[in-house]
């Protein structure tokens, strides 16, 4: 990472924003991904991410969470390192993500033991994150006697019981039924509403990214840009009947034309 | 520390052992077993044991090689005719009854004992008698342990071989005898020559460290060389404590013991050319006199 | 029924493979290709094994031997298991150390006796330190490459909770690498119990079942040797078989 | 540049392995805790290293052990790797095998020689038979275990285009257990060396390493001794690389 | 698989039946998923399976192509055995389901190959499922080095390539991108009407179930039952329009009403 040498850039850093991505570049088997890529993700905001396949948004989020190196330029959390900040991730592929060692329930402790809770306050948390969640199949199965969907189930318990401070979620709800998608989505919402987390939605369902959303961010192809950076600002609680909202309509229509513009170019 | 390889030349020290001699003596021993010469070498140079019991003397010689002095020898073991430890063997059916009957049966496929020392002596003998290497026979070494088996399996037309191995082919009809004690009659001259191929050696270290010690543990030791020369029963010590079968321990030729006092002119004289040998054939690297390296220990005050 | 009679027949499969050694044994002791006295019937050594056993040296070498495996095991994989996973995880580190490791895996252990020896002297110690050494090293090759080999999401995903590299490798690369961890732990077991025996063998022992093995070889005492052989392969399979236990009993998402 | 330099740099870093090795011994040598006749300077080991190479017959016995050893461990390649995936393939088939493999795993070479000499003579067919055997008993178990160990959508999915049985193990569960292959391979080559050095050194031989090893401990001569171990760990260390390298060629998606 | 010890069943067999189970049973770990299920899925017929998380809908897929054994009763295709129908299956887990030591085309080839094609056949056919989809990627890559939605897509023409008698397909789109779905959806139909393929349509997606189907299968939580099996003939080509047909959306209320019921009992 030679972030030292990066040229210097224009645009101002914004001092409102959790994250701060300036010059962002990464190349795979020689190719650009992310070339001088600027972005803010505003304290406390939903951006959902919305773009074709392989535009690089699990790359954009791994490296925003730190499990990838970028080639170049900065990413920056408000005033800390990624290290003090207390981030959850939910995985793409989030079978693999699972430890198959661990029962379920297991698994969705993992994270409040490295902190280092004792175990009453764990038991504690989880019992709370349970009674806000139907959960209607037995936490006490390993992962791999779970199916699709239950093992997404656990994989975003597993990142809402650390309460954290910002939270990534890469396509979170792709295996989850119909209720189950709905149930998840109004529970990230509380989520949201509770701690005022930052959070950033990968998601392919243009109503879901912005029924969630305080901005809409469109990337476009390979090497990706920002195509539009929406703002949605309906108030929360949301509801179904956000989604017949005139200006959830008339912003969905526009979103939907920038995308296929940019997609089919 | 006594460093023991059990065969059957570490009978001495059985039998000191077990017949109270190092304990009149007050000499308290510690045996460490030690598989070859080797072995028996590294642990004198590393100063891990005091005395080995058992040391082939072209080793012996090697080691002073090495680091003049580190091994000493008390007492010799000489075979010949008489004392039969070397010999070569034939397969069933060669119809062999002398080295000499075995001129113009070649291509000979022959084994020996392992090592340079005993290839160079098994070659020696063979080119004695008349035969060259490569025409008449070709060798190949083999582990002591695989000795029966590769003469019961055929493998070989003669062998050179040591007892108690010798014993065993001939008893469970793997092979039969052609000539023992071939060092002392083709490669010193006679047949009742004495090649001395083994002994008890001190290392230096100890005899300078612990004259005395050293002075009773050879006086043990003559103890229990005059038993063995007069008392066939000590062989019953060979059972258990060496690699010999117990039922031919007490009727399986055996090398004469000598202390390093009682060798004869002629005897030394017979010590000297068995080195010069191994020195000719390039066993050793460079000439030594052995009997500088026979130490006779005083008898010590009791 | 069925299902108990499945357990059954399940829990009686690797007997299938002793009956099938003895039968090949007994096959070629019959055809006569080898001499007789070089390959005695299986029914002779397993008397030689009966009577070793039951009133002779047997029981107490095969113990001895058990002993001094355990031992040099123990030490092996107690080294040998936090080393690999340590060094599997950066391998840069571990192409560093690689030379060591493919050296003396390479080396007979044989060829190390006289070193050995002189670095721990002429006791058990040596042969113990000596296989030790080998199964070490064959563990810890095993094990640093379970952990390369791993899959890395799993790692990923510990690090976004916020897990210490330490605590990675605690939780997260050691069970990721445990089933190439079991096949080190099993190859290290075999190894260990090869080297003793040959140590028994060639460094000089009173006991065990090396000892055992070179003195029938000495006497030309076949069915003997051969118990011997066979008491030590069976030991061998016996140790093998612990670790296959623990592992279907730890390593339950294999395969998943 | 920096890329360039990196990639030196890790070119290099195995010779790390090589200069702390040599110096750890210097070190030892050094500090007198060995007698240094036992333990020879490792520049007198390099000495007679390079005069046994250059004058004297260590070449030709080096390339006779390549030779076996390559001999050997290409039948047990031939020969384990296919049988290893046919018997990991049916778990219920490879435990009626397996206490024969634990069992010939764990007994040593050098015991297992009178046999092998009855069998196959003294030539060196014995030491290559006998090399291989043991080989192919490491390979053909960790082949095995790498086939149950695999995972098991990708033999699914095969199996769900209507791929046959042999097709399966050809396509998918060869590749799928391909890493662990690899490390067998590597567990394999080195054991098939350490053999024909052993057998060099207890049958008959007259070149290899194993011959001017034990020649060299017979005549005390440490220097060559070590030499000779020295080229023979270099060897294994050689032969490993090769596999290594041809493991990150062909196993490109390692870990992922 | 006792089939033999099987009682005989009431329900007769339908004749024009490409599928045909009855009394199917399976157990998890000592609880039911299937027991006495009798499903018909007629040939050349699309069948949309709705179902909560956990219901077993992978799992009756996987018994049904004869991937997972069942405990009980029987599954038949129309007077063929499984070997002899070429069947095309697209796991939900896609991404364990390629091999990552082919690249993409070689993953859609491998089917072809398995058949025993001929080298120029095999490209020819793949050149012409190329032709009818525009994959915007590069197929040359290896499967590791794709985003999830390009290897969601590989997998669909490893399926599409072999023109299967029967094909399954377990949440087929659940990475795709708002795009790649709908031209998915399109490319499925064509295949469709083509070649009369038998379907079986895994989704959480209650519109696009019931888009593509004719037939859809509503499914209980576990022990599952058949919910509802309804019907839906628009007539195809359908399109964007018939997603606001009365007839559809009332289907489509039909449906989630059944749906919610179900699993909220
Ligand atoms: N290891 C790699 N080698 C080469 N290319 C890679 C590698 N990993 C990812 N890519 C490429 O980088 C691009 C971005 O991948 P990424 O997974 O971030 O896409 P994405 O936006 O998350 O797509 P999707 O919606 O399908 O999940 C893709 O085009 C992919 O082919
Ligand atoms: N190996 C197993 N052991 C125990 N239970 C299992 C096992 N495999 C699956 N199950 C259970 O079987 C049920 C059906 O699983 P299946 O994967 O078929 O569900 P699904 O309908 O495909 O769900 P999803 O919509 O989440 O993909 C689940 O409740 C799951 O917990
Ligand atoms: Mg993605
Ligand atoms: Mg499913």
């Amino acid at each position: 990472m030679t972030a030292a040498l990066r040229v210097a850039h224009p645009r101002p850093y914004a001092p409102d924003a959790e994250i701060t991505i300036r010059g962002l570049r990464k190349t795979f088997a020689g190719s650009p991904v992310y070339e001088g890529f600027d972005l803010d993700v505003p304290k406390g905001a939903v951006v959902s991410v919305f773009g074709p396949n392989g535009c690089g948004k699990s790359t954009l989020i791994n490296m925003v969470s730190g499990l990838m190196p970028h080639d170049g330029g900065q990413i920056l959390f408000s005033g800390k390192t990624i290290a003090q900040t207390r981030l959850a991730y939910v995985f793409q592929n989030y079978r693999e993500a699972l430890f198959p060692w661990l029962r379920a329930i297991e698994n969705i402790r993992y994270p409040l033991r490295l902190m280092g809770l004792p175990k009453h306050e764990q038991d504690r948390r989880i019992e709370r994150l349970l009674a806000t969640m139907e959960v209607r199949f037995d936490l006490s199965r390993y992962p791999y006697e779970l199916s699709g969907g239950q093992q997404q189930t656990v994989s975003i318990m597993r990142a809402l019981v650390v309460e954290p401070e910002v939270l990534f979620l890469d396509e979170p709800f792709s295996a989850l039924d119909y209720e189950m998608t709905l149930a998840m989505r109004d529970r990230l919402q509380r989520v949201f509403m509770e701690t005022g987390v930052t959070m950033m939605l990968v998601s392919h369902d243009l109503e879901e990214a912005i029924y969630m959303a305080d901005r809409i961010l469109l990337l476009t192809r390979r090497p990706t840009r920002i195509a539009a950076y929406l703002d949605f600002s309906a108030p929360r609680p949301r509801s179904a009947e956000t989604l017949t909202d005139p200006a959830f309509v008339a912003l969905k229509r526009e979103a939907l034309e920038i995308f296929q513009r940019e997609v089919r170019a | 520390r006594v460093g023991v390889f059990p065969v059957s030349s570490a009978l001495p020290f059985f039998v000191a052992r077990e017949r109270g001699y190092f304990a009149a003596f007050d000499i308290e021993t510690e045996e460490a077993r030690l598989m070859g010469g080797p072995a028996v070498v590294g642990a004198m140079i590393g100063d891990q044991i005091d005395v080995a019991a058992n040391l082939v003397t072209i080793e012996g010689m090697n080691a002073n090689l090495l680091r003049s002095g580190v091994a000493r020898f008390i007492a010799v073991n000489a075979q010949n005719a008489t004392f039969q430890m070397e010999q070569f063997v034939g397969r069933k059916g060669l119809g062999a009854s002398s080295l000499a009957d075995l001129v113009g049966m070649g291509p000979l496929r022959a084994m020996s004992a392992p090592g340079p020392a005993n290839i160079q002596a098994a070659k020696g003998v063979l080119e004695a008698v008349g035969l060259r290497e490569g025409t008449d026979f070709t060798m190949t070494e083999l582990a002591m342990n695989l000795h029966v088996d590769a003469m019961q399996a055929g493998t070989f037309d003669i062998g050179y071989t040591l007892e108690p191995n010798g014993t065993v082919m001939r008893d469970v009809g793997a092979a039969e005898l052609i000539e023992a004690g071939v060092i002392a009659t083709h490669l010193l001259g006679r047949p009742d020559a004495k090649a001395f191929a083994a002994g008890a050696a001190m290392t230096g270290a100890f005899v300078e460290r612990n004259p005395d010690v050293a002075a009773r543990f050879a006086a043990a030791w003559r103890l229990a060389l005059a038993d063995i020369a007069e008392d066939p029963t000590t062989r019953e010590l060979l059972k258990g404590n060496t690699f010999t079968p117990s039922d031919v321990a007490m009727t399986m030729p055996m090398p004469e013991f000598l202390m390093a006092d009682a060798l004869t002119d002629q005897d030394r004289a017979d010590y000297v050319a068995l080195i010069r040998f191994a020195v000719d054939r390039g066993v050793l690297e460079q000439p030594i006199d052995p009997l500088d390296y026979l130490i006779e220990l005083p008898e010590p005050a009791r | 029924m069925t299902a108990r009679l499945a357990r059954l027949g399940s829990a009686l499969t690797p007997l299938a493979g002793v009956v099938v050694l003895l039968a090949l044994w007994q096959l070629l002791h019959l055809s006569g290709a080898v001499d007789a006295l070089l390959l005695p019937a299986p029914e002779a050594m397993m008397r030689a094994l009966w009577n070793g056993f039951v009133t002779g040296p047997m029981a107490f070498d095969f113990l001895q031997t058990v002993w001094r495996t355990t031992l040099a095991f123990g030490i092996a994989a107690v080294i040998g298991i936090p080393t690999g996973i340590v060094l599997g995880a950066s391998p840069q580190l571990y192409r560093s150390v690689e030379f060591v490791v493919d050296f003396f895996r390479s080396t007979p252990a044989s060829a190390m006796f006289p070193l050995f020896l002189v670095l721990f002297g002429v006791g058990d110690e040596a042969k113990i330190y000596v296989a030790s050494f080998g199964a070490l090293l064959v563990i810890l090759f095993n094990v640093a490459y379970g952990v390369m080999n791993a899959r890395k999401t799993r790692i990923l995903a510990a690090r976004s909770m916020g897990a210490s590299p330490a605590r990675i490798m605690r939780d997260v690369i050691f069970w990721e690498s445990l089933p190439q961890t079991f096949i080190g732990l099993r190859n290290g077991v075999s190894l260990a119990l090869v080297i003793i025996i040959v140590a028994e063998m060639f460094i000089g022992s009173s006991d065990g079942l090396g000892h055992r093995l070179i003195e029938a070889q000495m006497l030309f005492r076949m069915p003997t040797m051969y118990a011997a052989i066979f008491a030590a392969g069976a030991l061998g399979y016996g140790l093998n078989w612990l670790f296959a236990l623990l592992e279907r009993r730890v390593v339950h998402w294999g395969g998943r």
